[in-house]
């Protein structure tokens, strides 16, 4: 440590150290951080990943590995990119750290429970990376587990289904943890609506965690059962249902994908009014908008099933409310444009990431329109189509607004402050590379390009070269993001308790916060985002 | 581009469209949203603007911006239901084809054992395929057609088009199938009418020729492991020159002598112990009432009929 | 911590609470024996719910419990049973 | 700041609140089973209605009043301990405990009586039911399963009670976690209610 840690007062990340301080610490904000250095490193696992099977599309035929390997590598790609980056992400580490002071509270409802989780996180994680080198012989079933296939397939299958089953499990105590926290440890005067939209967003989104997780617990058990003790629920040879199968998982899964955006959604609308000095514009149409997301996304499921041969009746009624699903979609994309105009607009790296988020995540929000519309979806489903909608929307809209995210709390998280120059170069190289990226993948998708290809026909080869290029170029924009985090996280200038004049709670305690977050618990008299009665530090 | 704008098939135009129109909405408000985002960033700047506005709501917009994406996804969402209604419509005339899809290939069944490893068709008739798989889910895609429909082991999913362009199409399994599923591929073949049947004329019968459809229901409920084909007793009766067979049977009321026609045949198989072949036990075979089905049963009987004519 | 709003149940709502739910049972069991074609298992769902909604407000105390736990509760029932019905939207009409 | 842990105590409502939230979870656990259950009902109506014959309609009902009496017992055990009747919220989770044996004893009968019959999942003769007859016994064994773990952890939890009662952890103060453990034994019941006319009585 430098010298400066003397003049640092004794705060969260400095009044007890060591390893084991860390590891058995039930303080929200460690924990937080320990789930954000999880998921980094699982993140820059499943990116190589990703940049590897981009430098093996680079031409038809085998380039760097065979299709066994390529298999095996989009189904953990997809698998760690899903239940260990982005279903916890956002929610486990800013949600962790920054949930409770933001509704004035010192921890969350059960601290021990809290720890657990992170322990049962690490446990399905590390399963998860198991599966993909135990025996030399990696599931390759797809991050959708479908049978039949997965039921024959590689003997890992049954590893990773129960390291997706354990993390589930994580996700649930989240959640439970979130919706108490929320109900019974709000400060004094802190209503409903005097509650700061981040935290609402997590409340949707835990209600979802709650929910929808079981289901497909139980479901990925079912299949652990077919393959250990041969029940064949889903198997047609003793007269199960492959189908139902699907019906199971995307129950979970879809409602799953909201799980990933509500936290995102609430993030950007926290750097909105900030960025600004106004007030979030319409801030009931917000909560409520959430609280539909999560529930009308319960019903829509059967969005990734229109060419299974489920019925005629269920194909429409499904494509109807995945259509109606995307309204309070779009009232929050207004909404947040609405904040910003007419404020005082300060284009930091969290508000320029926040942007991108928009346009990233209007782009993907409208190719799921797409998707979601019977006619197109013949067409498109099961193309790279698809898995351009929703890199758009899953890296684009979570992943940069977890970038944002990022460089909006970074001084509070580290009472440092990054680099600005650098933060909008490697935002240029994310931003260029990430549309180079993707973008192809929709030209070819509707050309008809099948996803989880292995080999490709030749007239598909501009789009995929030009793929290959924009990934080089976005992993360099990463590199030198996290290169700037990093090495400011312990270097960089003092950052003051409140560099961005926010207004919500957690702007104004010290930075980093101290161990029990408050002195005294605050008591709150008016709305959340109020700029015109400046707070005093 | 050669598949969005290559419309195969009668259904083409209508997927076209709505996409066309999805895609019109998606682009203004893509655009709108980013040109309006550049001016906010602009115009509202720190710079220019020292002092933030304080306003944090207007019902009558927030009432406009949701009213009005309402209207916009439904009009999005009949367009994409009346290019779809169609595809679950198959016209009567239309042609079946049987698709077979196996790890990691696919066969295409014309019957009578005329089996292709490409998807001839005539122009501009209607054309059903029957989508049949043998193993794991598969996914039938011929995207100059627009047409997809996964094919899955014990489900009867179909699909139906008109093909209105000449050529060779691509044709791909699009859903994830094994280590070779990206070689999954075929071709669909367009041609004249009388081209078409010239090749299916030519088509040779390949080494299995397929069962008939009633002796596959037989093979599928499991029928041969009491009866034989080839005359020996194993558990129940042969079924070796089953039909006009006579045969003594014991009844509730005694014994007597039937003919073996379609209905007792039926009646065999729906309720087998009321007419008991002599010499064989009761209760053995149990009732296939729930099974199979009164269609599959006819199949069942014409294949004993035809086997029965053959002799 | 003081327990103040905590209801307390008697022994005797324990005792009646649990000779209705015996005999709901036994209902089930009789009425299952009259065969009612289609509606035994309807008969026996709603039963069933009868039985659960009394677990729940008496053993459970939810009777005495606040509002918003009981909506939750109910929520969740209702959730459960949506996600059935679409469900079968698919297999009703196949 | 002395301390590593914010706060040591939960208060009680925050703690109910929790445990319902679990409930919720426990109950979509298997309400996941539930929808395989009506799915595979509605297809196979006759083969459900006739493998149910193979289950012993007694022993389902046996089973229910015996749990349905140790969820009254766990509630008078309950009041008990708000009345500061320590000594009798003891004796009532004792024979709560009991019940539950008499369950799991029952539960063992009746499968060592279908594992006897070779009825059990992979084996040769339940490979050559009837395909809804298959589907029965694996939802039967799966539901019930899982079902009969609830029991055990139940179990499990209310011993703990017993123990902080008597070294007075738990008392007419502190009685959280045995309201905890009662709400859980009762979704036990619950969800056996259920389960009882679904797998026993549609023959
Ligand atoms: C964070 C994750 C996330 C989110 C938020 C979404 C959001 C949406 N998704 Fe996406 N989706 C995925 C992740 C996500 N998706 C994944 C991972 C898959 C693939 C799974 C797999 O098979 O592996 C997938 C697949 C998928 C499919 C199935 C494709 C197929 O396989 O055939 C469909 C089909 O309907 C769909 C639709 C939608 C829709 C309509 C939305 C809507 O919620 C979008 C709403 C947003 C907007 C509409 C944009 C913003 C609004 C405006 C700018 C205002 C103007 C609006 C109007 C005028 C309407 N998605
Ligand atoms: C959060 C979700 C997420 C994210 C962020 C990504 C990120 C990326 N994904 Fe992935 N992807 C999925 C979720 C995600 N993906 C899912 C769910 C699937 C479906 C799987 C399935 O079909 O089952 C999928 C499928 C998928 C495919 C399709 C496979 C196929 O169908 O054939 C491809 C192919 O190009 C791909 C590529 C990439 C690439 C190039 C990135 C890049 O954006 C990654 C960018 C990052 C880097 C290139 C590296 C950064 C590394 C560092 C900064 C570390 C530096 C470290 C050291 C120096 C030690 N992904
Ligand atoms: C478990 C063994 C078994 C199976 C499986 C079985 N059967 Fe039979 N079947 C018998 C026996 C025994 C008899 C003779 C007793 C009787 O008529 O009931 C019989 C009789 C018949 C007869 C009348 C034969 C005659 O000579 O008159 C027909 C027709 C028949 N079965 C058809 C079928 C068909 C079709 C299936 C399959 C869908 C089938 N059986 C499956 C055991 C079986
Ligand atoms: Cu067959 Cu993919
Ligand atoms: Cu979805």
């Amino acid at each position: 440590m430098t010298n400066s840690s003397t003049s640092v007062p004794l705060n969260y990340l400095n009044h007890k150290t060591g390893l084991w301080s860390w590891l058995t610490s039930t303080d929200h904000k460690r924990i937080g951080l320990m789930y954000m250095y999880t998921i980094a490193i699982f993140f820059c696992v499943a990116a190589i990943l990703g940049l590897l099977m981009r430098i093996e599309k680079l031409t038809p035929g085998q380039t760097i590995m065979t299709a066994q390997t390529y298999n095996g590598m989009f189904t953990i790609h997809g698998i760690i990119m899903i239940f260990i980056v982005v279903i916890p992400g956002l929610a486990a580490v800013f949600g962790n750290i920054f949930l409770p002071i933001m509704i004035g509270a010192k921890d969350v409802a059960f601290p021990k429970l809290n720890l657990f989780s992170w322990y049962v996180f690490i446990t399905g994680a590390l399963l998860g990376l198991y599966s993909q080198f135990a025996n030399g012989n990696s599931p390759d079933t797809g991050w959708t587990f479908y049978v039949p296939y997965s039921a024959a397939a590689s003997s890992n299958v049954v590893i990773a289904l129960t390291a997706a089953f354990v993390l589930g499990f994580a996700s649930i105590l989240t959640g439970l943890n979130f919706i108490v926290t929320i109900h019974r440890m709000r400060a004094p005067g802190m209503t409903w609506f005097r509650m700061p939209l981040f935290p609402w967003s997590l409340y949707a989104t835990a209600w979802i965690q709650l929910l929808a997780t079981p289901i497909v617990g139980i479901t990925l058990l079912m299949v652990i059962a077919e393959r250990t003790l041969h029940i064949g629920f889903f198997d047609p040879s003793l007269g199960g249902d492959p189908v139902l199968y699907q019906h199971l998982f995307w129950i979970y899964s879809h409602p799953a994908v909201y799980v990933m955006i509500l936290p995102a959604m609430g993030v950007v609308t926290e750097i909105f009014p900030t960025f600004s000095q106004k007030p979030v514009f319409g801030y009931v149409p917000i909560v409520f908008s959430s609280l539909a997301i999560a529930l009308v996304g319960y019903f829509v499921w059967g969005h990734h099933m229109f060419t299974s041969g489920i019925s005629y009746e269920s194909r429409w009624f499904f494509s109807f409310l995945t259509f109606l699903v995307a309204i309070p979609s779009a009232i929050k994309v207004f909404n947040w444009l609405s904040t910003m105009y007419g404020g005082s607009v300060d284009l930091k790296p969290p508000l320029l990431f926040a942007i991108s988020f928009i346009f990233l995540f209007t782009i993907g929000g409208f190719t799921g329109l797409t998707l979601g519309s019977l006619a197109t979806n013949i067409q498109l489903h099961n193309t790279d189509f698809v898995v351009a909608h929703f890199h758009y929307i899953i890296f684009g809209g979570m992943g940069f607004a977890f970038f944002a995210a990022i460089h909006y709390w970074f001084p509070k998280i580290y009472g440092r402050m990054y680099n600005f120059k650098w933060a909008n170069i490697s935002w240029g190289f994310l931003f260029v590379g990430f549309n180079l990226l993707y973008f192809p993948l929709f030209v070819i998708g509707i050309q008809g390009m099948p996803r989880r290809y292995f080999d490709y026909d030749p007239k598909f080869q501009t789009g995929e070269v030009l793929s290959t290029i924009g990934a080089f170029i976005l992993i360099t924009g990463l590199i030198l993001m996290i290169s700037n985090l990093v090495y400011h996280s312990r270097r960089g200038a003092i950052a003051p308790a409140n560099p961005w004049h926010g207004v919500t709670l957690e702007w104004q305690i010290p930075s980093p916060p101290p161990h029990e977050n408050f002195d005294e618990i605050p008591v709150i008299t008016h709305e959340p985002y109020r700029f015109d009665h400046p707070h005093t530090n | 581009m050669e598949t969005l704008f290559n419309e195969g098939s009668n259904l083409a135009g209508a997927v076209d469209r709505a996409f066309i129109f999805i895609f019109a909405v998606s682009f203004i408000f893509t655009i709108g949203i980013t040109a309006l985002m550049i001016y906010i960033l602009i115009h509202f700047s720190r710079k220019r603007n020292k002092n933030p506005q304080q306003f944090s709501h207007n019902t009558k917009l927030e009432v406009v911006w949701t009213v009005i994406p309402i209207l916009i996804v439904l009009v999005m969402f009949y367009y994409g239901w009346v290019g779809f209604a169609p595809m679950r419509q198959v016209p009567k005339d239309a042609m079946p084809v049987t698709v077979i899809g196996k790890m990691w290939s696919w066969e295409f069944d014309y019957g009578n054992g005329k089996l292709s490893k490409e998807l001839v068709v005539p122009y501009n008739k209607n054309v059903k395929l029957n989508l049949v798989s043998v193993d794991v889910n598969h996914s039938l895609f011929i995207p100059a057609f627009r047409v997809k429909e996964d094919v899955i082991p014990g489900y009867k999913n179909y699909l139906w088009f008109r093909p209105i362009m000449k050529g060779t199409f691509d044709i791909y399994c699009t859903e994830y199938c094994g280590l070779a599923h990206s070689a999954m591929t075929a071709k669909a073949v367009v041609v004249d009418s009388l081209e078409f049947n010239k090749w299916l004329a030519d088509l040779k019968v390949t080494g299995n020729v397929p069962d008939h459809p009633g002796l596959a229901i037989i093979k599928a409920n499991a029928c041969l492991t009491c009866h034989s084909m080839d005359g020996s007793k194993i558990i129940g009766p042969s079924f070796k020159g089953l039909f006009g067979r006579k045969t003594v049977v014991v009844t509730d009321s005694g014994e007597k002598e039937i003919e073996a026609n379609g209905d007792y045949i039926k009646k065999s198989i729906i309720d087998p112990n009321a007419d008991v072949v002599k010499g064989f036990n009761k209760g053995l075979m149990q009732s296939y009432k729930e099974k199979i089905s009164a269609e599959d049963l006819d199949k069942i009987v014409d294949y004993f009929k035809t086997a029965g004519e053959a002799k | 911590m003081k327990n103040h709003e905590n209801h307390v149940s008697s022994d005797s709502l324990n005792w009646t609470v649990l000779v209705i739910l015996l005999i709901l049972t036994a209902i089930t069991i009789l009425a299952i024996k009259i065969h009612l074609g289609a509606f035994t298992v309807a008969l026996a769902l709603i039963l069933a719910s009868i039985k659960v909604t009394i677990v729940l407000t008496y053993f459970m105390h939810l009777k005495f419990e606040n509002l918003l736990l009981r909506l939750m509760v109910g929520g969740v029932f209702l959730l459960f049973a949506v996600v059935i019905v679409i469900t079968f939207i698919d297999y009703y009409f196949r | 700041m002395s301390t590593n842990e914010h706060s040591e105590f939960i208060d009680s409502d925050t703690g109910k609140l929790g445990m319902w939230l679990f409930l919720f979870t426990e109950l979509f656990l298997f309400g996941g089973l539930f929808i395989v259950y009506s799915v595979m009902r509605s297809k196979y109506a006759d083969d459900f209605h006739h493998a149910a014959l193979e289950l012993n309609a007694f022993v389902g009902a046996t089973n229910t009043v015996v749990l349905l009496v140790s969820s009254m017992t766990v509630a008078m055990s309950l009041t008990a301990i708000q009345q500061k009747r320590g000594g009798k919220a003891m004796g009532l989770l004792f024979i709560t405990l009991l019940l539950a044996g008499v369950f799991m004893v029952n539960k063992y009968f009746e499968w060592g009586h279908k594992f006897g019959l070779h009825l059990y999942p992979g084996s040769d003769v339940m490979k050559s039911l009837p395909h809804g007859e298959i589907m029965f016994f694996g939802l039967y064994y799966m539901m019930t399963g899982l079902h009969a773990l609830h029991v055990i952890i139940g179990g499990i939890l209310l011993t703990i009670v017993i123990l902080k009662i008597k070294s007075g952890k738990i008392n007419s103060e502190h009685y959280l976690l045995q309201e905890n453990g009662a709400l859980y034994w009762h979704l036990v019941d619950l969800i056996w209610i259920f389960l009882f006319p679904l797998l026993y009585l549609i023959t």
